[in-house]
């Protein structure tokens, strides 16, 4: 058995990949042969000139990826934040000054300075994660892979999360490869990657993927619900596109119909006959 | 049976201050600890334990510790500490008759030797308690933990895992609050599951281990879990065992403390070795 | 595939145990459950398994291992007993003579006993390391006791009582669950009783 | 804790009434009380103050026989695969039956039905070595574990966090089951598109106080409000909230599933044309 075969994957610097899979497509095992966690039986994973087998270069390549895993408890090392961000360049040896400055530049990257001095479990575990995406930032990588990041958070701790890697690949031209299985997560990317039974079984721009709704269906993985919403409005109006992506889109262009007829005139209508007001009474359907 | 229990695991029990003892340097307080404790530890002579009680005393009170609050688990355990103590001077007397004998009735026979024996004990007991609860009530326990690292390091040279052992003892303070609140969710689902864990009866006594079961094998499983899993995130971030790492925390000792050190460790040796004389000299003078 | 240092992994798994026998004894106060790892039922039960981590840290990973876990427990009780709430903690245990020095020999003599059962069933060696580790703890305890306070050895296993035998099946029991928990297999009866 | 200065009052004024035959969902971000308020229904935990009734019998009574409760309210913790035990699966979910004092055979009995209820089947499964098992195994496992006290009550928190979308699927699709078994529902999720489809009635909560109780129609029917809480609004309904912002549909519109949107948008488009 072979966790991953016939994977050919090149990532391009400054890209934003989203790596989708259930539980056993390997998305997992590919993450970590970014960074040497892992290594290839066949075959080869080259981190920008070095080969990952190259054992010389396990360090330089793994301070070139980050990796941030799923459980946040299970990656802080430090009973102090400030300490745990310190943790990796520590690690690389890196002169005290020039630690202290990148401890500061990174937490406040992930907007945590105020929490520098508390204990990890304190935190909520939008924090926790933010810590750890700092402690991956103050070995200054060029890549940072989330590696399920997302998976054990509440909503709001995932909309942290993403905000900041988002912004990083902006501002900071850091590579995000993200491993999720939140297929709403891969909205906005550059590119997103499916994958199932260790391999590659699609490659391209979500919008493009997401089109693919039959073959979706067969690896068993949900389409969002704004696609799928565009998707339903297309079959019914061949004139309204079938592949948006967002809720920004979808209302411009439903509001686009309704500029385009005047639909103001009709709301009365629509008021009177179409919408029944929402069940507010309890047990009718026991 | 309700379950409420503590949420903020404190591991040492740190009182905040200001006082000398507070501000020394965590290296001084824990080699003054260790001068101390031999120096308690292996006196025999009751003069000199006198003079550690005494001097435990005065650092407990410059340290503004409450002395009750010290004391506390050694009034506790003191019925169980007489016990044991009224037996040694049992067997002590009934071993060898040496010293004056106060007492006998039979077999059983109270010597002054046994009972200096016995005060001795308790002496030092005493005098260990004190000194072995001030570093943690006067310094947050890392500290304590950036203290011993420091002070091991000379041991790195002779092949001592120095930075190993203070990465064991960083990463285990971290996950026992984390395992304290896996273990009450534990015991809330197994109780939720109908076990009941007050419902032992000294009766059955092999029935102990299997109530233990459902709590304790979760803990480690999930402990043993998280492991691993911290072990990949590590060395993802370039954790190598052994190799030559800078240190985001130092330590400043100043020059108070070297005085605090250098002090103590004449201190000592000067009570080890003048103690008894000086008293014989001080009895003496008396006679 | 794999490349993993086996020397971080030592490291986490080391203090994954001190903490666990930390944890162990943070007080609960729930019933007989004075902590997690000390039970007491009155009149005269009071069983601790607070050896169990460091009989498991030398089996699972050698000496060593058992060593630093064990030196950490001493170190722990000494402190606790300091402490208050101490929950199973005694006065005594305040002089390291009798709180850390036998706990350094728990961890080598468990794996000793374990490894010199090599051709034995897997389940009897767990039970040898089991019996072995904490016989230790409790023997060296007691001798510490003598020597310090100069009680008579016999007075302080009297004293302990029945308990000593109850310790030895309890931590037997406990330690072939985890370790058969740990390695993913069972060991006994090879099917469930339902 | 209690009397202490880390004393931290985590609920301060939760009202809710859960009827027989419901599924209930309770809504709220982390800390807003959720969780404690569900260690309330098996008695887990007491009320210091107020007055919590279970079938009827108050929680604070110091006679209540608290087992006999924990039995027909079966509370399912996160991430319940943490607290398996057992070396074999059967062993593992006979602990609860077990200590009821049931006979062998309706013990049996009752871990077959329980397995079977959540797809593992009986004889397949129940001398497998518990810890050899896969994640999504372990936590049908210890589900099955509580199902075989055979509660009237299912209390679940954030029953599929962590699971992949297929997992998920099939794990609700049991929980499901249930309810036609006549087992009422009570379940804490973030995930809000999942509790629009199947709750009949939600709760949302909010630094420990129930700012929200409703049909999902009539919740959902107020984005501002949840937004303002700090909630995950479901995407077509913030579709259909921008377009009533814009006039296009009127204020009462209330949509929180795909279904409705299609039709709710349909109809928009329809009337367009």
């Amino acid at each position: 058995m072979h966790a991953l075969a016939g994977v050919n994957l090149t990532i391009e610097r400054g890209e934003y990949v989203v790596i989708l899979g259930h539980n056993g497509s390997g998305k997992s095992t590919l993450a970590q042969h970014l960074n040497t966690l892992l290594w290839p039986t066949q075959g080869a994973v080259w981190g920008k000139e070095w080969n990952t087998r190259d054992v010389k270069r396990t360090l330089d390549i793994r301070r070139t990826v980050g990796m941030v895993f799923q459980h946040p408890d299970n990656q802080i090392v430090a009973t102090v934040v400030e300490e745990d961000v310190a943790f990796g360049p520590e690690n690389l040896g890196i002169p005290r000054e020039e630690l202290l400055r990148r401890v500061d530049w990174s937490l406040e990257q992930v907007e945590m300075q105020a929490y520098r001095t508390r204990a990890p479990h304190q935190l909520s575990g939008g924090q926790k994660q933010r810590i750890c995406i700092a402690g991956v930032l103050a070995m200054q990588p060029e890549v940072l892979v989330l590696d399920e990041s997302t998976a054990m958070l509440d909503p709001q701790g995932r909309n942290e999360v993403l905000a900041i890697a988002h912004r990083l690949n902006r501002e900071q031209g850091v590579t995000v490869v993200a491993v999720t299985h939140f297929m709403r997560e891969a909205v906005d990317a550059d590119r997103l990657i499916v994958m199932s039974e260790g391999r590659i079984v699609m490659d391209g721009p979500p919008r493009a993927i997401f089109q693919e709704r039959e073959q979706l269906r067969q690896l068993h993985l949900d389409v969002p619900h704004v696609s799928a919403l565009a998707a339903e409005l297309h079959a019914r109006f061949p004139g309204f596109p079938g592949n948006l992506l967002t809720v920004g889109e979808i209302v411009k262009e439903v509001k686009k119909w309704g500029a385009q007829y005047e639909v103001r005139n009709t709301q009365h209508e629509i008021r009177d006959t179409d919408f029944a007001a929402p069940d507010a009474t309890r047990n009718t359907n026991h | 049976m309700s379950f409420e229990l503590s949420r903020n695991i404190i591991i040492g029990q740190y009182i905040p201050g200001n006082t000398f003892v507070h501000r020394l340097d965590p290296r001084a307080k824990i080699l003054v600890t260790l001068f101390l404790l031999f120096g308690i530890s292996f006196t025999r002579s009751l003069i000199v334990s006198f003079v550690y009680l005494a001097t435990m005393l005065v650092i407990v009170w410059s340290a503004r510790v409450p002395l009750g609050f010290v004391l506390r688990p050694f009034v506790r355990g003191l019925p169980l500490i007489l016990f044991f103590l009224g037996f040694s001077v049992l067997w002590l007397g009934w071993q060898e008759p040496a010293g004056i004998v106060f007492f006998q009735w039979g077999w059983i026979r109270i010597t002054s030797n046994a009972l200096l024996m016995a005060v001795l004990s308790l002496t030092r007991l005493i005098s260990l308690l004190l000194l072995i609860s001030l570093p943690t009530l006067t310094t947050p326990i890392t500290q304590l933990t950036y203290g011993m690292e420091s002070l091991l390091t000379p041991l790195g040279y002779v092949g001592l895992p120095v930075h190993d052992i203070a990465m064991i003892a960083t990463i285990s303070l971290r996950f026992v609050p984390i395992l304290a609140e896996e273990m009450e969710r534990v015991i809330k689902a197994q109780a939720s599951r109908g076990g009941e864990i007050g419902a032992l009866s000294w009766r059955e006594p092999m029935q102990i281990g299997k109530a233990m079961l459902p709590l304790v094998v979760p803990l480690f499983v999930n402990a043993f879990r998280r492991a691993e899993e911290m072990a990949v995130a590590m060395e993802a971030r370039c954790y190598v065992s052994g190799a030559g790492r800078t240190r985001f925390v130092q330590l400043h000792a100043h020059l108070i403390d070297y005085v605090v050190v250098v002090g103590m460790l004449c201190y000592v040796i000067a009570v080890w070795y003048g103690a008894d004389l000086a008293f014989n000299a001080v009895l003496a003078r008396f006679a | 595939m794999e490349n993993r240092s086996s020397v971080t992994r030592k490291i986490v798994i080391t203090a994954v145990l001190i903490a666990i026998t930390i944890v162990l004894s943070i007080p609960l106060n729930l019933g007989p459950f004075i902590s997690l790892g000390f039970i007491a039922i009155p009149p005269m039960i009071a069983v601790t398994i607070l050896v169990v981590p460091t009989i498991i840290g030398a089996v699972l990973e050698g000496p060593i291992v058992g060593f630093i876990v064990g030196a950490a427990f001493g170190l722990f009780s000494l402190f606790l007993a300091a402490q208050q709430p101490a929950g199973s903690a005694n006065a005594i245990f305040v002089d390291p003579i009798i709180s850390v020095v036998p706990r350094l020999f728990i961890g080598p003599v468990a794996w000793l006993v374990y490894t010199a059962m090599k051709s034995m069933r897997e389940q009897w060696r767990l039970v040898g390391a089991a019996v072995a580790g904490t016989l230790t703890n409790t023997i060296l305890v007691i001798g510490a006791i003598a020597l310090r306070l100069g009680v008579p050895f016999f007075v302080t296993l009297l004293s302990v009582g029945i308990n000593v035998v109850l310790e030895l099946i309890v931590a037997s029991v406990i330690v072939v669950a985890v370790v058969s928990a740990l390695r993913g297999r069972a060991s006994g009866a090879g099917c469930s009783s339902v | 804790m209690r009397g202490t200065p880390l004393e931290v009052k985590a609920i301060e004024d939760i009202s809710m009434e859960i009827r027989r035959g419901e599924i209930v969902g309770i809504l709220g971000h982390t800390g807003s009380g959720k969780s404690t308020a569900i260690q309330h229904l098996n008695v887990l935990l007491r009320p210091d103050e107020g007055t919590v009734l279970i079938f009827g019998q108050n929680a604070a009574d110091p006679k209540l026989d608290v087992r006999s409760i924990r039995r027909r309210v079966g509370l399912v913790f996160q991430l319940p695969e943490a607290q398996l035990f057992e070396q074999y699966v059967g062993d593992d979910v006979a602990y609860g039956p077990r200590k009821l004092n049931l006979s062998r055979e309706e013990v049996r009995a009752r871990v077959r039905r329980a397995m079977e209820a959540v797809g593992l089947g009986f004889e397949a499964y129940k001398d497998r070595p518990t810890f050899s098992l896969s994640g999504g195994q372990m936590r049908r496992v210890a589900l099955a574990g509580v199902l075989a006290l055979e509660p009237e009550v299912l209390v679940l928190d954030e029953p599929t966090a962590g699971l992949d979308p297929q997992a998920r699927r099939q794990l609700m699709n049991h929980i499901l089951e249930l309810r036609n078994k006549g087992v009422t529902l009570v379940m804490v999720s973030h995930n809000m598109e999942e509790m629009a489809e199947i709750c009949d009635w939600l709760f949302v909560l909010a630094k420990g106080r129930t700012v929200m109780a409703g049909a999902p129609a009539t919740i959902f029917g107020q984005p501002a409000q949840l937004r303002e809480l700090g909630l995950d609004i479901p995407d077509v309904t913030q579709v259909t909230d921008e377009l009533v912002a814009a006039d296009l549909l009127p204020a009462t519109t209330s949509v929180c599933t795909l279904p409705q949107a299609v039709q709710t948008i349909s109809t928009l488009l329809q009337t367009t044309q």
